[in-house]
């Protein structure tokens, strides 16, 4: 009984939804304030990210006629549960929910489902921008796919194992991977940046052309759940690149580890947010270009130096 | 089955300020064709303006464009006065193009905001916007309006320049060249901009000249026309205006021929105030016109403005056409998005420097 | 190295922005000063008032309206709804007793609980001194 | 601009004895012209002269007739101006010459209700679909006085 007890809320409560609910809602803050703060704004009070949450959850929920409400209700809680189940895999400040050999596989297969269900979302509303941003979704889709999930394998192959607890012990105790594989931790960040569609990248929501994409006709608890799980897909993201490249939780002597791991996840979405202001957005042919030209050959040297090593 | 698809940039779309009816028919992500409906600002100011006397006309051809209103009660009050046979005062004139330009500066930095909304670039609409509210400061300090001045009058101009504003406002357009000079740095090497601007919206300087095209557009596909120098209006006879030119005719030439003519502008403020005449700045007009008309034209931030008035000797302007430069670049938009990215369409829109409620009047 | 600089071109603005003082103002979270030359509300003094009507026959929309009631009294009415705050009516003034404030127009619920009286004068003025003759008024 | 080559030009094509030319303030020239000639002189303005740039054409109800004005600019102003019947107003298109006309005709086409022989679309510019006003810049369209009684 006790062992459900503890299970359910580490489910639920620690490194479960509600934890994961807070940081995502802290990181969103963060991550408006330093965006605000590096463009001579104020920027929003703390509680601005939840109460656009609160504010979207009260508002009507309205969908164009002829639309399957019950394929539209269902795509962002399937997004938002592939995310959350995602975390559980993702030890964090040290505490782990779950761990297996090969669970980076299920949670880079899991982090992946969204942007499919984003696409379907458009195509199920049916709208002008909807359809155009869900192609678009796709098109970019491949693009910083293959990069991410190569550049995320380099650090396993080094670290010998396929669990990402396993991966961020053994670079906590050698050597973190970003020093290793500088070139692996830059492609991981721009490959999270094209799946979290954040600014170089928002081209299926972009504002200016295509309204807001797939979620144009979305409002109301639908529209909230969707940005729930974009905002807690940042939050699970920055969490895997901690733990994939700076050594994860690991106690590094002067912090204990939840407040090292807190300082290190911090770093990696202030990157995220000074990218984001760095940037005009790309066109869909360059980002194509960019993916294939650029990143999946970088990703491919940075796999095959490490295997050479590793076999060496 | 082609998948031709029509995107509505409909009169209510975030990439228009102003609304505007386009309907883009796409074939996967190339652009078709375009049809382009106006009219949703039309507010029948020619018609209007013969229902009341000279004097309340001035507030409302400022109401004509919410971003040039200065230059329109110029060119109104310039042809009034050529109908009086009126000599404004030196002084005057130096004001009036004093705000002309600085309106110039607001207009091109507003567009600059604009153009990085636009693309994607939230960062360079809030440098181009933050710097801009030193430009509307000093024109506050000179008129009280930060938009709408209203200090135009038949005669000459309503306010005057203390020596206190004088210093106030030099230092603050020192601070401000300053500003546009590091913006029109960073448009010149930052990568994505220029990534997404360049090669978009080709105008050849055979279709300039067949659509009548004028302002920036023009100039930056190597077009030399620039009211200030060639009519010489206003007190541009004492200033000497070297015109930005460009060749490559695309949205990337317009962004540089705009912002070399914001700092531009910024130089002839100086030159202004600093060889501001002393005397009055205003004559008493009569309220009656005698009948006659004239064509006044000024050069508007976004080209050639004019203004016909036919007067029938009453104390009510008996016809008034206004022509504003926008819709003569929106003539050319049809051709532009030929063959376009549906991406770039936000591109060669935000490229034009749409003013739609000046081409509605 | 051009081509790599140009990537991160604007990262020394951005540090620049960082440390210099925010350029947005705190209104609404804090108060919002109003420069002494802001046009804003329209205010008479109603000693130099005259009742000629220059400032009602100038205003280019109907935000200024005089009534006269019979035995030469008046009273200038004031319509912030119409009103532009274009000025017009304080250069029109002849005595100079009319100028607008720096100050906003306080919102109400309804639009004719805008109306405001400037000036109300019940006999005819005793003519005091030069009245300026307007010009063709 | 030199006037007296354009007027000589101008000569040649119009089989009217003398241009009557007035000059108007601010440097503006203009010269009037029966309608029906008007194509010619502007390919003869475009092809042999230096004018190009139509700045606008303005339309207008004037003492019985309605007047058409041409204003082209090159250094200076010049301005072809015809007069028109008040019925079945009708003129020769320009687009063919100057592609940029077509918008000043279409305004003038919805607002003096005259139709441009040959203007590839003749639809409405800035008046909704649904106006059923009548021609608002004829003097038979008249505006209500917003001024109140009593002022």
């Amino acid at each position: 009984m006790t062992d459900l007890l503890d299970a359910l809320t580490k489910l639920l409560l620690f490194p479960g939804f509600a934890f994961l609910f807070a940081c995502a809602m802290l990181f969103a803050w963060i991550d408006r304030r330093v965006i605000a703060r590096l463009q001579g704004r104020v920027g929003p009070p703390w509680f601005q990210p939840l109460a656009d949450w609160i504010k979207l959850m009260a508002k009507e929920d309205i969908l164009p006629t002829g639309t399957n409400g019950w394929v539209c209700a269902a795509l962002p809680v399937l997004s938002l549960a592939a995310v959350l189940t995602a975390s559980i895999y993702i030890p964090v400040g040290g505490w782990i929910a779950q761990a297996f050999e090969g669970d980076l596989i299920v949670v880079l297969f899991l982090l992946s489902l969204p942007p499919l269900a984003y696409f379907l979302g458009g195509w199920a509303t049916g709208g002008v921008y909807s359809v155009i941003g869900g192609n678009r979704s796709l098109l970019q889709y491949f693009s910083y796919e293959v990069p991410f999930l190569m550049a995320l394998c380099s650090p396993a192959i080094l670290a010998g194992s396929w669990s990402i607890a396993e991966i961020a012990a053994r670079q906590s105790e050698t050597i973190w991977g970003v020093l290793v594989q500088p070139l692996g931790f830059i492609l991981a960040l721009v490959g999270l940046i094209g799946k979290l569609k954040r600014v170089p990248f928002d081209i299926p929501k972009a504002k200016s052309e295509i309204v807001a994409g797939p979620l144009t006709e979305f409002s109301g608890r639908k529209l909230a759940l969707w940005h729930l799980s974009i905002e807690v897909k940042t939050v699970v993201g920055i969490f895997l690149l901690v733990n994939a490249f700076l050594g994860g939780s690991g106690v590094s002597g002067l912090l204990p580890a939840p407040i090292t791991f807190a300082i290190k996840s911090l770093l990696v979405l202030l990157i995220l947010s000074v990218a984001s202001v760095l940037y005009a957005r790309l066109r869909i042919d360059q980002l194509a270009n960019l993916g294939w030209r650029v990143l999946a050959p970088l990703a491919l040297l940075q796999i095959t130096v490490t295997v050479w090593i590793g076999v060496a | 089955m082609s998948n031709r698809m029509t995107i509505p940039i409909g009169p209510q779309h975030p990439l228009l300020k102003e609304p505007l009816s386009f309907m883009i028919t796409v074939e996967g992500e190339r652009v078709v064709d375009s049809t382009l409906r106006l009219g949703y600002v039309h507010r029948g100011i020619e018609r209007l303006c013969q229902t009341k006397t000279y004097v309340q006309n001035l507030h409302l051809f400022e109401r004509v464009c919410g971003i040039c209103s200065h230059v329109h009660t110029t060119t109104y009050c310039q042809g009034v006065e050529a109908l009086l046979g009126l000599e404004v005062p030196p002084r005057g004139l130096h004001l009036r193009t004093l705000l002309c330009e600085l309106e110039r500066v607001h207009s091109h930095l507003l567009w600059l905001g604009v153009l990085g909304e636009n693309i994607g670039f939230q960062t360079i609409f809030m440098y181009a916007w933050r710097d801009r509210e030193i430009a509307l400061d000093i024109m506050e300090e000179l008129s009280g309006g930060r938009v709408t001045h209203s200090c135009n009058v038949i005669g000459g101009v309503r306010i005057d320049v203390g020596d206190a504003q004088f210093s106030s406002i030099v230092s603050q357009l020192n601070d401000l060249e300053q500003r546009v000079e590091k913006l029109l740095d960073v448009i010149q090497h930052e990568r994505t901009l220029r990534v997404r601007t360049q090669g978009i919206g080709y105008l050849s300087p055979e279709k300039i000249r067949n659509y009548c095209v004028v302002g920036p557009v023009a100039r930056a596909s190597g077009v030399d026309v620039d009211l200030r120098r060639d009519c010489k209006y206003a007190a541009y006879g004492w200033l000497h205006v070297n015109v930005a030119l460009a060749h490559e005719g695309d949205v990337w030439a317009r962004t540089m021929v705009r912002a070399r003519e914001a700092i531009e502008s910024l130089r002839l403020c100086r030159q202004l105030l600093v060889g501001l005449p002393e005397g009055p700045t205003q004559v008493r007009a009569p309220r009656r016109v005698p009948p006659g008309e004239v064509v006044s034209r000024a050069e508007a931030p976004r080209g050639e403005l004019l203004y016909y008035i036919r007067s029938d000797g009453s104390d009510k302007p008996a016809r008034v056409k206004i022509r504003t430069p926008t819709l003569t670049s929106l003539i050319t938009v049809h051709d532009q998005l030929e063959g376009v990215e549906t991406a770039d369409v936000s591109v060669v829109l935000s490229g034009i420097d749409l003013c739609i409620a000046c081409a509605d009047r | 190295m051009l081509r790599l600089r140009s990537i991160v071109y604007l990262l020394p603005d951005l540090m620049r922005t960082l440390f210099t003082r925010r350029s947005t103002v705190r209104y609404p979270f804090g108060p919002l000063e109003l420069p002494s030359y802001f046009r804003g509300r329209v205010v008479v003094d109603a000693e130099q008032c005259r009742g000629c009507g220059a400032c009602v026959r100038d205003c280019p929309s109907t935000g200024l309206r005089l009534r006269r009631d019979g035995q030469g009294g008046y009273r200038l009415l004031h319509y912030p709804d119409c009103c532009a705050n274009c000025g017009q009516c304080e250069a029109s003034c002849p005595t100079d007793a009319l100028h607008l404030a720096s100050a906003y127009v306080a919102p109400r619920l309804a639009r004719e609980e805008l109306a405001e009286t400037l000036v109300e004068h019940k006999e005819e003025r005793k003519k005091r001194g030069t009245r300026q003759t307007h010009p063709a008024g | 601009m030199n006037l007296p080559r354009i007027l000589e030009l101008l000569q040649e094509v119009l089989p009217v004895a003398r241009l009557e030319v007035q000059t108007m303030p601010i440097d503006e020239h203009s010269i009037t012209l029966p309608p029906d000639n008007l194509h010619a002189a502007v390919r003869a303005l475009l092809e042999r002269s230096h004018v190009y740039h139509l700045s606008t054409i303005t339309g207008q109800d004037v003492d019985g007739q309605i007047e058409l004005l041409y204003h082209f600019w090159e250094g200076g102003g010049l301005t072809l101006r015809t007069s028109l019947p008040r019925e079945q107003t009708s003129v020769e298109t320009i687009t063919d010459l100057i592609p940029g006309a077509s918008f000043y005709e279409r305004e003038i086409a919805e607002m003096l209700q005259v139709t441009f022989v040959g203007h590839p679309n003749l639809q409405r510019l800035l008046l909704p679909d649904d106006w059923t006003g009548g021609p608002p810049l004829r003097y038979e369209f008249t505006l209500p006085d917003d001024r109140e009684e009593g002022e």
